[in-house]
């Protein structure tokens, strides 16, 4: 772990950084690049995705502030900032990795073996292992604590039988994060949870591509049937699934573990709305000098203005002391529902052309809004549906009771 | 304010409901709306067939040309079933094209098409283009005069299925005027449609390029009656849509109540929590709203003055109320809604699609508000 | 009862009827009339509209069509409905009498003896006799089933014990529909009620009145010690309370009696509203040109047509086949939400001058928008929240499970 | 889009942050806020001393002018603090009448007013009238030369606190331009002020009748800078009015969560139900946004362009959602809410009264319109 960094070497590499991203970034590779980890559908999306990771990652703008020893820069977190920065500044194509970077990785840092952090750090940052997530089942979408994907323990190993549902990269991953039930008779739901690094490829793990309400691929269902497993897979100790699954939740929402920079979504720019009002005609006149557009998109100025702003605001304690949970809790459902609402507004700017979608000469930028707005709902939907979000906030922001 | 209408029916508009109530139900099982997501044509030529035979595209047109003589009125509960059902074909673009004649066609012109359309032909309208304004009267596409014949050019957007359709109506300015050209498909130049990726994917759409295209003048709907078509069109596009999209709404509120009563979450169905009950009682509100004016616009068609106001009124509260019906469905499906596979998308997409063709709700409050407050 | 009227009688009444409101009609008595009884505040208010029910109803346009050995008319139903017609035409006020003509008189009339029907009737009609109703109690205002208000036998009388509230009229009226609890040991809460025609200026029984947000005085908190009342009072029977109490909420939405006619509280005329945009004027220009007002403007005459139409289409069976309840059952949700949502959407239109309220000269409209929002909660509020009519149409028009 | 601002705080801002919660805590009760309802003055004389022993009317005055020398990002937090507390005070309106001397006195009349401001003497502005217009410069009060005075004629609304005021500066067109005249209460005749009813009964507000009124030549404001004063006290009071307004949108969801979490109906906490523990999370969102955006105003406060998009926003969303807020918690009280005796309506009937002084939100989003996209 390194110290304050020195004012002239943060300087020197964020310059550089700067420098790397100008000239490294491809915008348009000459196919739609996925604005999110879960969005990547085709062969040549993930490819590209795959080594624009590699290449950030070996150029030192990925992980920069991860342990030396696990293959990070061992820099101080603000170097990795600066890079994250320039990534943003060049608009940089997302990192793929994001269940491994993002979930796995700070947890297995967090809590992991020394043999652990060996084996999967340095191949999570290089996106040579991806990694998937396995918590949701089908018939618990919201109610992740009722899993029911059975591991039971045989000599030294585990034996999966069930299956997961809503898995971005499953069929792609080489490592999954499982939740399981190792125990049926557990006094409460929660306690007969284990959490495994669950390696994808072997026998009795099979997967089936879903098709998203898009048209496209995004994610999978994963079938486990006799599949059996390590017992050295399990992490955290029998019993504790349930904790390592909200740890890993934590981790998300930004905790201890230095993060390892670099963005897995892409935010919607709001210049980019603003644009397509400008430049839609209607009976000759710009759509934003029509008043009621303009109303309502300076009101979803307003609201895009706070949360960004919401961001700084939660670093500032000095506004933060009357429902010190209240911003951290409420940003995904503010956010993910102001980006639905938005993207479908955006499609009233179209007129007639709203009909085309992407794959049409005719459609307004390529479709994008479309699949924009469509896609919106796997943020409202995925990570805890916006109604849970507002079951968290009313009771852990709030302190209203429990509905249930 | 003595152009709002009251609401009625009429007893063929009632009958004709429950023939289509039964007959769309049972020839547009969601399996086969599905299958023909993937099909060329995009519907089943058995089914058009059926639908000719039934007499529904001669509804609304006079008997004097083969037709049953009735109105719009009763073309709405037809129209409503289909987006009920999610069954696409040429329907409301043919009875489109027919009222298109009606409102400016010459003598021969109706004799020629319109009891072949009362027979089954599918027909549609080429009024589209590329700046995309709702207003018909916006044409760039032009004609000029070469000879006995018109020579065209310009490429037509958004002409639904033109594949399918024998003759197709093209707005065009010709002299400084909009003039309608009556284009027989089968005389089209090789590539002149070239199929378009839409966002509705049960419907079928086409770009018309018009260039190499010519017309005889006798093809051309009366000079003088430009105005009187596109106002007949676009109220009758937008009754149409009313109805589809009031269906379509009906339908996607039941698919998301069936849900809601049969999916468990943390061992409770999920249609007792607040969060999702509520909203969809708002839902289910605004779409009964939306059957009233559809039914008060069908009552009111050809009234002066109170047509206009009725249908705007009730394709603003259609589009509003389907599209938010259907958002919703999807969110309340949960991870399920998020799939191609859950049906709310299917509706959701139409609901886009209608708003595309024929204005969406803020465009139809802003025609609105100058027919009530000025 | 009378048969289908003869046309020409039945125009014959219409047009003295109509003539009758053209003359008798005072629209402005020098001071503020209620839009409803329950917001009845002074003297002058309560006198003005006793002495204008009497009139109405000795003119025959009042209880036309109930039984004319009680005191009615003894005509054809429409009869009543051509004379509500011309009250509504010349925009005559409201009837006072309410919960006497409204809940209980049909009550009375469906299910009481000879004698109450002569004792009660007559005087409810002509005002004489002002009714008010007791169901909600301070701890349960939306769960009526669980009233707490205690009645106990001792001999041929009722000792009653406990408090109502919100009751409109409570301290003019003579009698009250009361809710009280017989049975403290029945086997669910809803059995244990029972029903009274309860007298209200007796020993035991004193009002207070309760101050609204508006500023008026409208309705009042009574209190029970120890009143005794006969046990001729009680109504329909020990333990039936519950029922005759939903039985009068159906008389309220118009069910086998014949209606008593006129109303109780007076709709909101959209184009008062519609006026009101125009006169306002904003930086020289009136409000009604400004685009964004237009839009909202249109988007509630949509929704104002619409609740109007479907008065009409309630009536018609072949439009009311797929969820018959639907319709009657969000009328009330649907028409209060929508006169909040209005009357508050007014206060925009008037500029600085929204800061006016009720008895300043300079206020817009004499202050009537500020007070039509203010008391429009008294509607979304009483007699079932919104909240509680969602839960209705939900369960009961769309089959939904029930929340608790 | 430059003209977005930051978020930031200062030092002193923090400081009397925590200094004004306590004070107006300790201070407003709402049984007390109710005694004043009825109390003439409308105020407690013993709470606005303190309040000018504070220093706080001084905040905003320059140093050389007996003030503190910071600026309006240091009133927001007491501005925010009264709100919360319903402490009604001439505190806002005589902030103002600084901030216009100091956009527009000459040395002479800051030097003869603003020390005695900053002592805690009480000031007003009377910029409104009949026509009922937010437009500061849509004037029709009209002076005259009279010799080496002006004879002032015309009606002045909302003049808040004007019989607590020693000083009242009105708008008036004098020989085209638009003027402010400083006016000493002590001056007016009997009868020029006329007590209003108001919305807002924690507040006193009045009519200014100018027939009869004169001012000498040096009791006006600079003629050429009668921009620049408009400007800056329109600013000045969106900021003021949307830091009460956040203050007041934090105290009625809190009153709103407080009944939520002990109220039962149907043998349930009713905070449990989804109908409103939902929206009421809505809410909290809402005034959070406006919390955000009132500390985002006062950090831009002064900052050319940005100042005045981030006030506008603050205010906008303030005024959405302190409504908002208010409404839902006059329903979610049930009977009660219904009632005088709930502070919902307190609230509610605030947030009107603020709408209506500076421009409601849809006013502020049109003026922001023009700031963000022309």
């Amino acid at each position: 772990m390194a110290d304050k960094p020195d004012a002239a070497e943060l300087k020197e590499y964020s310059e550089a950084a700067d420098a790397w991203f100008k000239e490294n970034t491809v915008r348009d590779p000459g196919f739609m690049l996925p604005l999110t980890f879960m969005e990547v559908s085709t062969d040549e999306q993930f490819d590209f995705l795959r080594e624009w990771q590699r290449k950030v990652y070996e150029a030192g703008y990925l992980g920069a502030s991860w342990p030396k020893e696990y293959g990070g820069g061992g820099l101080h977190t603000d170097f990795q900032r600066a890079a994250t920065r320039a990534m943003k500044k060049y608009d940089a194509p997302i990192m793929l990795n994001a269940i491994g970077n993002g979930w796995a990785g700070p947890l297995i840092l967090d809590l992991g073996s020394e043999e652990q952090k060996q084996t999967y750090i340095k191949g999570m940052l290089n996106a040579e292992d991806i990694w998937c997530q396995g918590f949701s089942e089908p018939e618990h979408g919201s109610d992740l604590g009722n899993a029911q994907l059975k591991a039971v323990k045989e000599g030294d190993e585990y034996v999966l039988n069930g299956s997961k549902i809503w898995t971005s990269l499953g069929d792609r991953a080489k490592y999954m994060i499982l939740l399981a039930r190792t125990d049926f008779e557990a006094e409460n739901k929660y306690k007969g949870l284990s959490f495994f690094l669950n390696p994808m490829k072997i026998d009795g793990i099979s997967t089936s591509r879903i098709k998203k309400l898009t048209g496209e691929y995004g994610f999978v269902q994963t079938f486990f049937t006799d599949a059996r497993i390590s017992a050295d897979c399990l992490f955290g100790g029998e019993g504790n699934g349930w904790s390592m699954a909200m740890k890993t939740l934590e981790y998300e929402r930004g905790a201890k573990v230095k993060p390892v920079g670099g963005y897995f979504v892409k935010e919607l720019d709001v210049m980019q709305i603003v644009e397509l009002a400008k430049n839609s005609m209607r009976n000759g006149k710009p759509l934003l000098d029509d008043p009621v557009m303009r109303d309502k998109m300076t009101q979803y100025m307003i609201d895009i203005q706070a949360l960004n702003l919401n961001n700084t605001r939660r670093r500032m304690p000095q506004l933060m002391q009357d429902k010190p949970m209240g911003l951290p809790l409420m940003n995904k459902l503010a956010r993910t529902e102001l980006i639905r609402e938005l993207t479908e507004f955006s499609l009233g700017f179209q007129g007639t052309k709203a009909g085309y979608y992407v794959g049409d000469e005719n459609a307004v930028d390529d479709g994008y809004w479309h699949r924009s707005y469509l896609n919106s709902f796997s943020a409202t939907i995925g990570g805890g549906t916006s109604e849970i979000q507002r079951n968290i906030v009313a009771e852990h922001a709030l302190g209203l009771p429990k509905t249930r | 304010m003595d152009n709002l209408g009251n609401i009625g029916t009429t007893e063929e508009q009632i009958e004709l409901m429950d023939v289509a109530t039964n007959f769309c139900r049972d020839k547009s099982p969601v399996e086969k709306v599905r299958a023909l997501i993937d099909d060329d044509l995009g519907y089943d030529p058995e089914i058009w067939r059926e639908v000719g035979e039934l007499g529904w595209l001669a509804i609304a047109i006079p008997e004097a040309h083969g037709g049953v003589g009735l109105s719009m009125a009763e073309v709405v509960p037809i129209a409503e079933q289909m987006g009920r059902n999610l069954m696409s074909t040429p329907f409301g673009m043919t009875t489109l094209a027919a009222q298109a004649l009606l409102a400016g066609g010459t003598e021969a012109q109706q004799a020629a098409w319109l009891p072949k359309i009362s027979e089954g032909m599918a027909a549609t309208l080429a009024l589209r283009e590329d700046h995309g304004d709702w207003d018909l009267a916006h044409v760039d596409c032009a004609g000029t005069h070469s000879g006995d014949s018109i020579a065209l050019a310009g490429k037509k957007q958004l002409v639904l299925w033109a594949d399918s359709a024998e003759l197709i109506i093209a707005s065009v300015m010709i002299d400084d005027r909009l003039r309608f050209a009556l284009i027989e498909r089968s005389a089209l130049p090789e590539g002149a449609l070239r199929r378009e990726e839409i966002i509705d994917e049960t419907a079928r759409s086409y770009e018309l390029n018009l260039d190499g295209v010519s017309v005889p003048d006798s093809a051309l709907l009366d000079a003088d009656r430009g105005r009187e078509i596109i106002e007949k069109v676009e109220l009758a596009a937008g009754l149409i849509h009313a109805a589809e999209m009031t269906g379509g709404a009906q339908a996607v509120i039941d698919y998301t109540l069936e849900y809601l009563k049969t999916r468990k979450q943390f061992d409770k169905i999920i249609g007792s929590y607040q969060a999702l009950k509520h909203p969809t009682v708002n839902n289910y509100v605004e779409y009964e709203k939306a059957r009233t004016h559809l039914y008060s616009a069908a009552f009111s068609w050809g009234e002066q003055g109170r047509g206009e106001v009725a249908v705007r009124m009730a394709a603003a509260q259609a589009h509003d109320s389907y599209s938010q019906a259907a958002d919703r469905s999807i969110q309340f499906h949960g991870g399920f809604g998020f799939t191609h596979d859950c049906d709310a998308q299917l509706h959701r997409r139409k609901a886009i699609m209608s708003g595309a063709l024929i204005g969406d709700a803020p465009y139809q409050r802003s025609k609105l508000a100058g027919l009530l407050f000025d």
